[in-house]
């Protein structure tokens, strides 16, 4: 029966994280740390969320995290967080102490141009033409690239000692893909949030700008842009999660009888990670875009703390493929034939 | 979160498949046409037949009880089958909805069940020509009379009503503006008719009016007075979830990929897949909002960002297909989709009037 | 030295040519007639305007009647304009009569699918794949086509006779082309004026509805567009006779030793002419839009006059080459590397 | 009608080019940093030693009298040869033009020389924290000295003013809202400037606090209480033809097209390719512009036009670099180039203030 929604538990750890970051993941926080709330959210649990009860996780779905991972979009949170709790479980699950927070992991997958948040990381995990490999802190060589996100630097990498991945790296970035999305969408609710609380308070000829139609409308806009993408990402997230299923069935045999409904096969699963990453960024953006409207000039300073969600929409736009990119996968994909809807 | 269907629902999605590949007639004339309407009334009353014309009412009046889902599933199944559009649609999805919830149970059993099967066929009357918009700006109104009431005054824009046996709409029994309007339902035997031609040259809506039409007692929905009250339910829910089900935008944006494919123009074929992945997630969105229903939420103002969404989906995949077929447009379906499309952004409250909403009721905004 | 904007003596054709449709082509004419004005306009001398001296014509260039061309848009006259008094003299310069409206001409040229008025055309020019045909209206047999616009009917083509035509299409094709830009100008330029009185006119919730944000900015996009439409279409009318004068000059040994300084080579001139028609088919579809939404259900019915001049721009959009196929062409030559201005 | 330059045109294009060609510096440090301020004052000093700083100023201000038309040129040539912007916008394009119009000739010929060389540079002073988009409400102050005028209140978003050597701006001198504002101009000197940073991490912008500042009676351009209708004027001149020539975004558009082609994804070419042909309408509606202009037209309220296209059309071609660069934006001027276009939509009147000056003065809606 569909039940296309978040359960209790789902929203329960979102509210969790939420209360977190609003106490450890102040703006103030943003200019000041590299890494806020990361301990906290470590004590939490939240860096075994999705690894398996044999690395000292809870063995979560991706789907599970989605609405925790939102606010982590939505409160800013700098650091390597979809690396090392959504990727690092597919790429590196025996990574000792993993699960714990205690080890920061950064990623360098096919579609990213750079490594985001390498300077904290402890362990890297770089796809090369011959397979993914493992690197080490101390065997790294950072070069750092100028961006427009100073909570989420990016870095050329090289190094001479590394250690072959015998891992398929897909999963992890689908998962990263969505992850981000996800963090996107909190993004732009946040920046719709902040536009809308500014539109009351100025005023202008005698009025608040909020009292505008024009203002009102970018707003609405946003709005329903926002709300029309997260369920993009969703389902995006069903269908990466009901892939692992359908893969965990295929792997017994088919043993139950039954395909996995929700997951299709893996060209339909790329499809709704592109279609969800496209959305979102491009949501996120639109919102960068009203805000800086709604609030005239004094929004094109670096004195307000909207600047960092600013960037932040930039850069994750720009992240695991840019909209562009997913754009052209999707139409490679619907225009090929692949109109299946599930379920 | 699931979007796994129930055994029951793959079912009823396998029977109602099943049954229309058979019954869907190849194609009917238009509605708006005298022998279309009786074409439409006549697959209206098969569909009931089968107790498909109106699924999610209840059985005693037609229906199948089903669920919000399952309405949704017939819906998708439905336009997938390329099965005509329902004469039946104002009754059934803007007067309906008050009826049950405002009506008493006489009146219920008295129209329900003739709705089902396209026995009647109900024209809204809301508009008059200086209240567009602006609603609560009526002037119709209705006098005491003895038994009931004599309706007096010009309603417009009121679709489907040169061929509609009955109709509704809001009448002022007193007072100014959003006070004293009442919720009145009539026969349209007395009511003077002029039909307005639309762009297809069809006339898919007509002027009304009302020179001492009687309305006996029973057509009262309501209290008297409570009509501005009734009438915002009413059209919350054309806005929202019932009017707009995505099975006509799922099956739209399939065939448009199709023709986009044909083209061969990665431009092109970009705008049909991004209309594509809309439409699936308007689909989505209202499967998120169906469980809300089911769980009982008021969706309330949160439905104008569905009818802004659609009605520009549904534009733009019109005009899409504009730009694909060019000078052959006329030959396909696609250019009377097109004109119809361009009223999805007006009726049901402009988008202009559905941002005011979002801007206000859903964001806070100040008025 | 540049003089971008027309002279006196085109602008005194354009105001002549406005009196007379506003008297004999009132929207009571578009209901009643098929051609309405035909004779006036021949009166004036309208279908010689472009026809050489010895055609008895005056040998205007497309530059000269691009603002008389606007106002048959605007009037939204019907009958075979552009392809009798534009194409015309291109493909069929020796016809007798041509020059004094006699004889009424439609074309089926490359990027056409149906010949546009055929019903009252006393000769067709046919683009076939061995070239172009000649075909009387005794010969021809026409098969009625549906389409949006009841005053420009379109028609397939079918004739056993026909004289082959030794000329190049070319020429003909890109004048018929910027002509029914310069139509599709004049026709958002109407829609945009009747939007806007409608708006002054028209109260809702107490006020006329032109004093709502959200009308007034829907219409000053309107606005905007038809404003830098318009200069792309008239500098596509100045690349086409350029490309003629350039063209006089190769036939006479460039004796002038100056190669003409407007007209490029075929492909920007093919470039231009694209950049005209996709322009202006967008602004007058976008005006469409406009008039509608500001005309609410009103806007919607056969009732109101407004319906021909919507139906016109539609059915001109999609004439000699849809902004699509347009935009393909202007994407081609912009990409392969014409990025060539002039002057 | 004709496009054909002139040979005079010709000449002086061939002139600019060469010149341009060996004296553009391959790229200088921000304006907005102190050797960056520096090394662009050099460059306006270079510049001007050539007459080339204000082609259309009088040749006893330092310019070549040159026409509309060769200024246009003039910019054509300087953006395409990838020369800096300019460290004396303000004062060239909003402070000259009211100089040239409402000023002394002694106050002409005092600051225009000096401004061509960048002996001088000027900053403006409109905004204040709570007169934004509404300028008639300002509040900063005048008060009469022996001598002149002793300025008092709290300025911002001024941009260039961390590193200007003068000031000027709208000063109540009595009276409310548009009345009894006077255009003055004022030395920094005694200015408490407290730099703002942009996105960018630069002061472009910077607050000015005035607690008596000093300005004497020379510096008062035009009447006492006239500066409304001054003020006015130069923003129109801010907003239409003056301040943004076509120059740069031909070169910009130029730039996108190679940019887009390299990445052989049709949609992205295919968007690059409509900004082209949008630059190029907004040249030829520029010359069409100056057409008018030259025969002495006043162009009024439809420099709102010009200023929402080609704010949007920069927004736009900045926005489609961004996606072409993905995560490589930071390593070339184009992320840069994107913060600054975000603003071009906000400054010199947002765009929301156009389209009503649009639809209220160009097409007569109702205010």
């Amino acid at each position: 029966m569909t039940d296309f929604g978040f359960t209790d538990d789902q929203l329960a750890l979102a509210a969790t994280v939420r209360d977190v970051l609003r106490e450890h993941c102040p703006p103030a926080a943003l200019r000041a740390e590299r890494r806020p709330a990361w301990d906290r959210l470590a004590g939490l649990g939240f860096f075994g969320l999705l690894l398996p009860a044999e690395a000292d996780g809870l063995g979560l779905t991706l789907t599970d995290v989605l609405p925790a991972l939102e606010e982590t979009g939505r409160a800013c949170l700098p650091g390597p967080v979809v690396e090392t709790a959504v990727a690092a479980p597919f790429l590196v699950p025996g990574t000792p102490k993993l699960a714990s927070g205690a080890v920061s992991v950064s990623v360098l997958l096919p579609g990213q141009t750079y490594a985001p948040d390498a300077d904290l990381a402890d362990l890297l995990v770089v796809a090369r033409a011959d397979g993914p490999r493992l690197v080490a802190r101390e065997s790294v060589r950072l070069v750092p690239k100028p961006g427009a996100d100073p909570c989420r630097p990016l870095f050329a990498v090289d190094f001479d000692e590394s250690e072959p991945l015998d891992v398929r790296v897909a999963p992890a970035l689908r998962r990263a893909t969505v992850a981000t999305a996800a963090q996107l969408i909190g993004v732009a609710r946040e920046l719709l949030a902040v536009s809308v609380a500014y539109a009351k308070a100025r005023t202008q000829f005698g009025a608040a700008i909020g009292s505008f139609q024009a203002v009102k409308h970018q707003l609405a806009d946003v709005a329903v842009a926002v709300e029309f993408a997260a369920p993009l990402v969703w389902r995006a997230a069903l269908a990466v999660d009901g892939s692992a299923a359908a893969l965990a069935v295929d792997g017994r045999a088919a043993a139950a009888g039954r395909a996995a409904s929700v997951g299709g096969p893996a060209v339909t699963v790329e499809r709704d990670v592109s279609a969800a990453k496209a959305a979102a960024g491009e949501a996120a953006v639109l919102a960068a875009r009203a805000v800086l409207q709604v609030h005239g000039a004094i929004g094109y300073t670096e004195e307000l703390d909207l600047r960092f969600w600013l960037a932040r929409a930039w850069s994750l736009s720009a992240a695991y493929g840019t909209t562009a990119v997913h754009r052209e996968r999707l139409r490679t994909a619907i225009s090929g034939g692949d109109l299946r809807r599930y379920p | 979160m699931d979007l796994d269907f129930s055994p029951a629902e793959r079912d009823f999605r396998a029977e109602v498949r099943d049954w229309l590949s058979t019954h869907v007639p190849r194609s009917l004339p238009s509605m708006d046409t005298f022998e279309g309407f009786a074409a439409h009334r006549e697959w209206e009353a098969l569909l009931a037949s089968e107790r498909l014309s109106v699924v999610s009412w209840p059985v005693e009046y037609g229906g199948r009880s089903a669920s919000l889902v399952e309405w949704l599933i017939f819906e998708e199944e439905y336009w997938a089958a390329g099965a005509p559009a329902r004469v039946t649609q104002n009754g059934i999805f803007l007067l309906a909805p008050s009826l049950m919830r405002f009506g008493t149970p006489e009146q219920c059993e008295r129209w329900l069940p003739r709705m089902a099967r396209g026995d009647d066929v109900w024209a809204q009357a809301w508009s008059e020509p200086e209240a567009g918009s602006d609603l609560a700006a009526l002037t119709s109104r209705a006098e005491p009379a003895p038994g009931g009431w004599r309706l007096y005054g010009h309603k417009t824009w009121s679709s489907r009503a040169t061929h509609a046996t009955h109709g509704f709409g809001l009448f002022r029994t007193s007072g100014a503006r959003h006070k004293g309007l009442t919720y009145l339902m009539f026969p349209m035997d007395d009511v003077a008719v002029r039909p307005i031609a639309q762009l297809d040259g069809l006339p898919g809506f007509a002027e009304l009016h009302f020179d001492g039409v009687f309305a006996d007692q029973s057509m009262v929905l309501g209290e008297i007075g409570d009509g501005w009250r009734i009438a915002m339910a009413t059209t919350s829910s054309e806005r929202g979830l019932t009017l707009r089900s995505p099975g006509r935008f799922l099956a739209t944006a399939d065939r448009l990929v199709a023709l986009a494919r044909s083209s061969g123009d990665p431009v092109l074929i970009d705008r049909a897949a991004r209309c594509w992945v809309e439409a699936e997630a308007y689909r989505l969105h209202t499967f998120a909002t169906a469980r809300r229903i089911t769980a009982g939420a008021e969706i309330g103002a949160a439905a104008s960002m569905s009818k802004v969404f659609w009605s520009e989906l549904d534009l733009r995949m019109h005009a899409l297909a504009m730009e694909l077929l060019g000078e052959r447009a006329g030959e396909t379906p696609w250019l009377d989709g097109f004109l119809f499309s361009l009223a999805g952004p007006i009726y049901a409250g402009t988008n202009e009037i559905q941002r005011n909403i979002i801007a206000e009721r859903v964001l806070g905004l100040p008025r």
